[in-house]
């Protein structure tokens, strides 16, 4: 109904190729950014930049980040605590071993260093699939947590084992520490996002990304048309794990600002996974959809009873949380087992043949 | 058969085409055998192709057909026997350096990738010539970009001599069989193979998608001049296009020769056009 | 230096010189690995039958657990307090097969895969809604203290948890070989239009499947929750039971067991002989380690048949 | 326009391309959707093209006054190569690419054509065969090489070696082709374009430049296009709309022609390129309005409901808005709501979004399907004209679009009624001859220049011409007054309950008529009134029925009474048929068209009765059942008066 695209022809490849062909989806993004950016800042209080802003722009990160690997090349992990973990100890440490170095050099050093210990997990991928795979990850997950649980030297031998960040800054402004303006995280954390966003769409859209679908779709027939199995796979536990590690990074300096290893159990990968078989596997805006749902969800039940003018005893929430949470989960894969990001897609479609139902 | 009759006029032209044009020995298949746990597949076969032919592999259901073409490509590795490309030898080599060396390969069941359109199936056959870096390709700034154009560019012309311009951006699932036959086609073109196996091109197809078939593989081989190895049963359409014929029969090689030799074998005949079909 | 001195010579130093402690430690492991193996059976069972890689068999041991040690403490004799829960073990299995499962029949295995890990949260909220969070002891009047065999000292209890656990085994296989549903199961796992022809419908097989799992993960529960007591980290004890599963391979029942085996034997010996070198606690991730290193050599696991792949 | 006026000095199809070239160098000049995009040709570009191509032909020998077949689907190379053969002062010929080799050898033949540019292989084959007929073609260019690879025949050429040659050429003959260019003047012959006569073989029809290019600058001039117009280049390039839309009035306008991808891609082309200036024959219209009802059955009730209410909205007001007729503000706010809700997204996933200016000429069109288009606030309008007129003779004005007339005449033409009430016209757009055919000229074309179009027609009150029948059909009643018998048909046909219908009056008294009712329509009608029949036969003969076709035939009456011309072929008497008139019975044509002659014999007695005032007839007619078994059908056929209004004083148009 909103799309005008008789007139909207395309003369060149890059122009056939580009993110949004559509006029008006490219108008909507912009108006989107323009919303994040300049209103949300303006009206958006403390409590929902800590509570909802924050925390779901730093999971989108690590749900890109599994996204690519799962969703496009097809490698189940449930290493994703793991990874984020070590993601933010390797901030940690850079930021404690080089005072002055840049935060943003601080993340994508972390970032890095995360991509090597996902190269090191994904190693399996080549001889072991599926869920085989998915356990081999779990290694990753428990290994890690243990190794900064035990070695003192990752927390700077801090008695509580609990890491805290040091109070950096970007352009003068504090963006991490107790300095930090909640506006400054969350402006610092968008951009961020935002950038990592393109770059994963540019990625899943160039001819690693082809590659990545094609190993998930049929690897034997990939491998015979030329791509190279190692490689490619090693390739998307690289970039997810950098993914994953920037969010952990982000997640300890900017989030919590002080963490420990437990804070990135088990569960954080369960999360992050539910996050984007509920968004939508193998699609970008599907990571931010599911993300947006799971933060969303428990802050909801939490609420519910007082709206509805009851009182439960707390631990009874608790229960009752994680009774409807695992209720609506399967509700959710039911209805729609391909998650929000196709729901949007039938949307757009519909919209795109008004008033014509196909 | 009507297939052959439709085609005959599109062969003579064809055929005059090869009379100039096959060249020398690209692929030697020296006494390969093969055997899984015991079971053997493929006992001591050889055969050469020649440059710009289409060379056809027949025989019975289990003959080992496929896995001679496994074995081409290197998805088998043979316990006997090695293959000399482009006048390397090797003995067994991983599909994918096999690919990144000229020898492209459509498969009996329909092998695309299902969540992607037919136009990014078909950009996949490029992906071995696609240099960029990834971090070229996260920032899609300058050599990356013309790069995915170039070869977006090659691709469409390929789209275009396959017919398929319709579907281009369906994804390959909705397409019917014969579609997706062409696309898969298309993949393999896309990576300009100077060998390509075809196994069963033509499999559970009708009269009207055969025909289009044998027109798209004899135009390929006339405007491209690749090499071709086919497995077909339609023995019509063997006859019709392919140069020379190679008949298996129990990994067994019966005979090697032009389809009017081998019509004329008595093996063949017995071991095989004998056989009902 | 230490450190590596104290990692690859000085275990090898303590076994040499303790044999007999060694030896104890072996099989008590071999013995805790027992219980590890009963886990991995509740997997491999759904896993043969519907393909369904069921995250929530920790879940069931809990639940499973909980009502056990419920009924108990409100007087129900342990006998009764079995059949009772067991009820509900079948009861839970029904409503799975029908409220989750059903409707997503050929969905991606990770689909029903995250399924069941919502079923795991649904279990432990449901589980500690009825019977709360604290912890409940379990006492089934079997002695912790250990008992001597030739010189070498083994714990009564992880005794009688091998003996139950086999003769579990035991029943199983009768089970599987002999009786039709058994075999229909069998075939299920073959393929499912095998199954059908046998003329049971996938419905109930997948429902007795449950159920079966959840019988294994009820014995598995009681073992745990006499031996750690009934609380929520039983749940976790799932965990454990995955690298057995790398070990031993989807399918094979015999692979859960021997693989549980050595799972159980290997941490063990590395939590006592090793830890102290890496600075103890490694039980969270030896087993990992251990399945992980095992795959890079057979990716089919144990028992797997060698897989050759066909285009 | 003063953006034309520029272009008046240039009196040929080649100079005009000189000009768009300089003035607007970037201006894009053609579009082919191709390899997934649309390939774009900028003026600048498409000059070097044609100027590459023209230096080839003439370096193969093309020389002023040859002629150039070209055979294939609108493609830019194809319309290149026909400003090619002008530019060196020949001319192109554009020929049915269907057309089968027979037709296609005749026209080849005739023209003695020396040169022919096609598109592909099946042409190429196609023209191979016909060869040996046609002595004089020398030259084969084929614009595609796929599968010509093993022709080996010198006499083929590729497209791109002919210009790689023609480049070569020019570099040696700098200033020819301009030289060539300046030769050319506005009476030189443009194009020739074979019309397929009902009866015949084909004649030749000569276009100059100056019938060409002033005919599509007064009609662009009239309806204001200019450079930014977008059309689509879909129908064949042998008819000659599209040599006036595709390359007359895009060099006068210097717009953009678009060549869709194929055949079968030209809906899905039309949505992407959304053109502004379109051209449809009507069943286009037609079948793209059924689909459009088709799709919308489909969807969701409420949508539907929507669907019709904003429609009907449309119906009311739509059209007044487009005219700009005042409305009120209420209905006005309605329509735009409508306008976001159905209208405007409608005709986006149409692809009629852009549209500024449609047409549609050919047969009449439907007025209900015309005034849906202009009730979503298309522009669409019909136009009368022929390849004789170099297309334009009438067009519709802006704010005057009638559903039953064909407009006005088109600038700078003149039209005359002869006293059978033929249609002749005069204007800068008549052909110059048909070729080789002097009398069959003479036979259309006066020598003061008035041509016949063999259409019988009439002026109505705000001075539109109305076609009302083939000018040999019509007839006189005996005081003279002229009777178009299909007129007064079709106008009974315009209500839904009348399927058929037969009108007599040539040489009598008065006009009478048969009347075949509408089995669906009227026994719908029938259920609604409660009205319980046993089949055709007594459905026909209900008296009720005959009130219901009596009130038709009567506000025909009304209608034709209002027009001095026509007011004497007022209906005086009908009678309502017992069969439906068919094909089998040897009634109709297959393609449903009455035949007097002989229905005049079979129900010579019905007629009588229709004149000789009894008010019944007794009928007996064999019939061939569906299965083909014979039977006689009989009846007494009931006879009515209608109302008829006094021929002398004519009254005001009802309604």
């Amino acid at each position: 109904m909103l799309y005008r695209e008789a007139g909207q022809f395309k003369t060149t490849y890059s122009a056939d190729q580009q993110i949004f062909p559509i006029l008006q989806d490219r108008i909507g993004f912009f108006i989107t950014l323009a919303v994040a950016f300049v209103v949300i800042p303006l009206f958006a209080g403390n409590y929902v930049t800590q509570t909802i802003l924050i925390p779901f722009l730093v999971l989108s990160i690590a749900a890109i980040g599994l996204n690519l690997l799962t969703g496009y090349a097809g490698q189940l992990s449930l290493g994703t605590g793991g990874f984020m973990a070590t993601g933010a100890f390797a901030a940690y440490k850079l930021a404690t071993s080089f005072p002055d170095l840049n935060i943003v050099f601080v993340f994508l050093a972390a970032g890095v260093i995360t991509a090597f210990v996902g190269i090191l997990f994904g190693i399996p991928s080549l001889r072991i699939k599926g869920f085989y795979l998915a356990v081999a990850t779990l290694a990753a997950q428990f290994f890690l947590l243990w190794l900064f649980n035990k070695v003192p030297w990752f927390t700077n031998y801090s008695a509580s084992g609990v890491i805290s960040a040091p109070p950096m800054s970007i352009f003068g402004y504090y963006v991490t520490g107790t300095a930090a303006s909640y506006t400054a995280k969350y402006l610092f954390l968008l951009t961020l996002v935002t950038l990592l966003a393109l770059a994963a769409k540019n990625m899943v859209r160039g001819h690693i990304g082809r590659a990545w679908m094609a190993v998930r779709d049929m690897d034997i027939a990939a491998e015979i048309i030329g791509i190279r199995p190692l490689h490619t796979k090693l390739a998307a536990f690289a970039i997810s794990s950098f993914y994953c590690g920037i969010a952990g990074a982000a997640w300890a300096f900017i989030y919590t600002g002080s963490v420990e290893p437990l804070a990135f159990s088990i569960d954080v990968s369960f999360k992050v996974l539910f996050m984007i078989i509920i968004g939508g596997l193998g699609s970008i805006l599907g990571s931010f959809l599911g993300a947006g749902f799971i933060i969303l969800l428990p802050i909801m039940l939490t609420n519910a009873p007082q709206l509805l003018g009851l009182n439960v005893p707390v631990d009874m929430i608790s229960h009752f949380e994680f009774m409807i949470f695992g209720v609506l989960i399967i509700f959710f894969l039911i209805v729609e087992p391909h998650g929000l990001a196709r729901l949007w897609q039938i949307g757009k479609e519909k919209l795109r043949l008004w008033p014509f139902p196909y | 058969m009507s297939v052959v009759a439709d085609l005959t006029d599109i062969n003579q032209a064809s055929a005059a085409a090869h009379a100039r044009r096959i060249g020398d020995v690209v692929l030697s298949v020296q006494n390969i055998s093969l055997s899984f746990g015991g079971v053997r597949a493929l006992t001591n076969i050889s055969f050469d192709v020649r440059e710009h032919e289409v060379l056809a592999i027949i025989g019975p259901n289990g003959a080992g057909k496929s896995s001679m073409l496994n074995v081409i490509n290197g998805f088998y590795h043979p316990q006997e026997g090695k293959i000399i490309h482009k006048g390397v030898e090797r003995k067994s080599m991983r599909p994918h350096e096999a690919a990144r060396r000229g020898i492209a390969r459509t498969f009996q069941n329909i092998a695309l990738f299902k969540g992607m359109s037919a136009l990014d199936n078909i950009m996949t056959g490029r992906n071995t010539m696609m240099k960029s870096n990834i971090l070229a390709q996260a920032l899609y700034f300058g050599p990356a970009r013309r790069e995915e154009m170039e070869h977006r560019k090659f691709c469409e012309h390929i789209i275009d001599f396959l017919e398929i311009e319709a579907v281009r951006k369906t994804p390959v699932g909705r397409l019917p069989y014969g579609m997706q036959k062409r696309v898969e086609l298309g993949r393999a073109l896309a990576a300009q193979p100077d060998i390509l196996l075809l196994d069963e091109p033509m499999a559970g197809m009708n009269v009207e998608e055969k025909e289009d078939m044998c027109r798209f593989i004899l135009d390929v081989n006339n405007e491209f001049g690749t090499t071709m190895v086919l497995i077909e049963h339609d023995m019509g359409v063997v006859m019709d296009i392919s140069d020379r014929v190679v008949v298996l029969d129990y990994g067994r090689k019966l005979a090697d020769g032009t389809p009017d030799a081998v019509r004329a074998n008595q093996e063949v005949i017995d071991a095989y056009l004998g056989v009902s079909h | 230096m230490d450190f590596l001195y104290n990692l690859l010579i000085e275990p090898l130093v303590q076994i040499f010189t303790y044999p007999i402690f060694a030896l104890e430690v072996l099989i008590g492991g071999l013995l805790s690995g027992v219980m590890y193996s009963l886990v991995a059976l509740g997997f491999v069972l759904i896993f043969k039958a519907s393909g369904v890689f069921n995250f929530a068999q920790g879940a069931m041991v809990l639940f499973a657990a909980l009502f056990f040690a419920g009924f108990m403490d409100m007087g129900i004799p342990w006998y009764g307090a079995l059949v009772l829960t067991i009820a509900v073990m079948a009861l839970l299995a029904m409503t799975i097969e029908r409220a989750v499962l059903r409707p997503l029949v050929n969905q991606p295995h990770i689909i029903l895969f995250m399924a069941t890990i919502g079923i795991t949260y649904f279990l432990d909220g449901l589980g500690q809604t009825i019977w709360g969070s604290q912890v409940r002891v379990l006492d089934l009047g079997i002695p912790q203290s250990p008992m001597e065999f030739g010189g070498v000292q083994i714990n009564q209890f992880d005794v009688v948890a091998a003996v139950v656990a086999g003769t579990l085994v035991a029943v199983l296989a009768v089970f599987f070989q002999k009786t039709r549903i058994g075999r229909a199961l069998r075939a299920v796992a073959d393929d499912h239009q095998a199954a059908l022809s046998v003329g049971i419908p996938l419905k109930t097989i997948w429902a007795i499947v449950w159920t079966v799992a959840g019988l294994v993960g009820l014995v598995a529960g009681i073992m745990w929750g006499a031996k750690l007591g009934v609380q929520f980290s039983l749940a976790m004890v799932a965990l454990k039971a995955l690298p057995v599963l790398i070990l031993g391979g989807f399918t094979s029942i015999p692979g859960a067991i021997v693989g549980g085996l050595i799972i159980g034997a290997g941490e063990k010996l590395a939590e006592v002989f090793w830890s102290p070198a890496i600075g103890g606690g490694i039980e969270d991730w030896f087993a990992y380690m251990l399945a992980l290193a095992f795959l890079l050599f057979r990716p089919q696991g144990l028992f797997g048949e060698k897989i050759i792949e066909r285009v | 326009m003063a953006g034309l006026t520029t272009t008046r000095a240039m009196d040929t199809l080649p100079k005009l391309l000189k000009h768009h070239a300089q003035v607007r160098p970037n201006h894009p000049a053609m579009r082919e959707k191709d390899y997934g995009i649309w390939q774009s040709w900028s003026w600048s570009q498409v000059h070097d093209e044609i100027m590459a191509f023209a230096a080839g032909l003439s370096a193969l020998g093309f020389k002023r006054g040859d002629t150039l077949a070209i055979v294939g689907d609108n493609r830019p190379q194809l319309y290149w190569a026909m400003a090619a053969a002008q530019t060196l002062g020949g001319t192109p010929i554009p020929v049915y690419q269907d057309s089968v080799a027979k037709e296609m050898a005749f026209v080849l033949q005739h023209a003695e054509v020396r040169f022919a540019v096609v598109e592909n292989q099946e042409q190429v084959d196609k023209l191979i065969e016909i060869m040996p007929d046609c002595p004089a073609l020398k030259t084969l260019v084929y614009k595609d090489p796929r599968g010509l690879r093993d022709y080996a025949m010198d006499f083929l050429h590729a497209y791109t070696e002919v210009q790689d040659t023609g480049r070569e050429f020019i570099k040696a003959h700098p200033g020819f082709l301009d030289a060539e260019i300046a030769k050319g003047t506005g009476s030189d012959l443009g194009v020739m374009l074979y019309t397929s006569g009902t009866t015949g073989q084909p004649k030749g029809v000569m276009l100059s430049f100056d019938n060409i290019l002033i005919t599509a600058r007064n009609n662009a001039e009239m309806e204001g296009l200019g450079p930014d117009e977008d059309v689509l280049a879909y129908l064949p390039m042998a008819w000659v709309g599209d040599n006036i839309f595709s390359m007359g009035q895009a060099y006068v306008c210097g717009f953009t022609v678009n060549c869709a991808e194929s055949g079968e891609t030209v809906l899905t082309d039309m949505r992407e390129l959304g053109p502004t200036y379109f051209f449809a024959p009507p069943r286009i219209y037609e079948n793209i309005l059924t689909t459009v009802m088709i799709r919308m059955e489909d969807a969701a009730s409420w949508k539907r409901s929507m669907f019709k209410y904003f429609m009907d909205v449309a119906k009311r007001v739509g059209t007044r808005i487009l005219d700009g007729k005042p409305v009120s503000g209420m209905d006005r706010l309605k329509y735009a709501i409508g306008n976001v809700l159905v209208y405007a997204p409608l005709k986006n996933v149409l692809g009629f979004s852009r549209i500024r200016l449609a047409y549609t000429a050919g047969e009449a069109i439907g007025p209900e399907i015309f005034s849906f288009y202009r009730s979503l606030g298309m522009n669409i309008k019909q136009i009368y004209g022929s390849t004789e007129a170099s297309v334009f003779i009438c067009v519709q004005p802006n704010g005057e679009v009638y559903a039953d007339t064909v407009g006005k005449p088109a600038p700078e033409v003149e039209i005359r009624l002869a006293d059978n009430g033929e249609v002749q016209f005069k204007s800068p757009g008549v052909f110059q001859a048909y070729f080789k055919e002097p009398q069959k000229t003479a036979e259309e074309k006066t020598d003061d220049g008035w041509v016949h179009t063999g259409d019988a027609g009439i002026f109505d009150e705000n001075g539109h011409l109305k076609i009302i029948d083939r000018a040999k059909d019509v007839g006189h009643l005996n005081n003279g007054a002229m009777f178009p018998p299909k007129y007064v048909e079709n106008k009974l046909k315009f209500f839904p309950y009348i399927k058929e219908a037969v009108a007599f009056g040539n040489e009598r008294e008065s006009v009478a008529c048969f009347i075949n009712i509408d089995i669906e329509a009227v026994g719908n009608w029938a259920e609604r009134k409660g009205l319980a029949y046993s089949g055709f036969q007594d459905l026909a003969a209900r008296p009720e029925v005959y009130d219901l076709i009596l009130e038709c035939v009567n506000q025909v009456n009304d209608d034709l009474a209002v027009h001095p011309m026509l007011s004497g072929c007022q209906i005086h008497r009908f009678l309502i048929l017992h069969k439906e008139l068919d094909a089998d019975d040897g009634e109709l044509t297959r393609t449903r068209k009455v035949r007097r002659r002989f229905i005049a014999d079979r129900y010579a007695d019905q007629i009588n009765a229709l004149y000789d005032g009894r008010d019944s007839v007794y009928v007996s007619t064999e019939v061939t059942f569906e299965d083909g078994r014979k039977g006689t059908v009989s009846a007494d056929l009931r006879i009515r008066d209608a109302k008829v209004h006094k021929v002398a004083e004519p009254l005001r148009k009802a309604s």
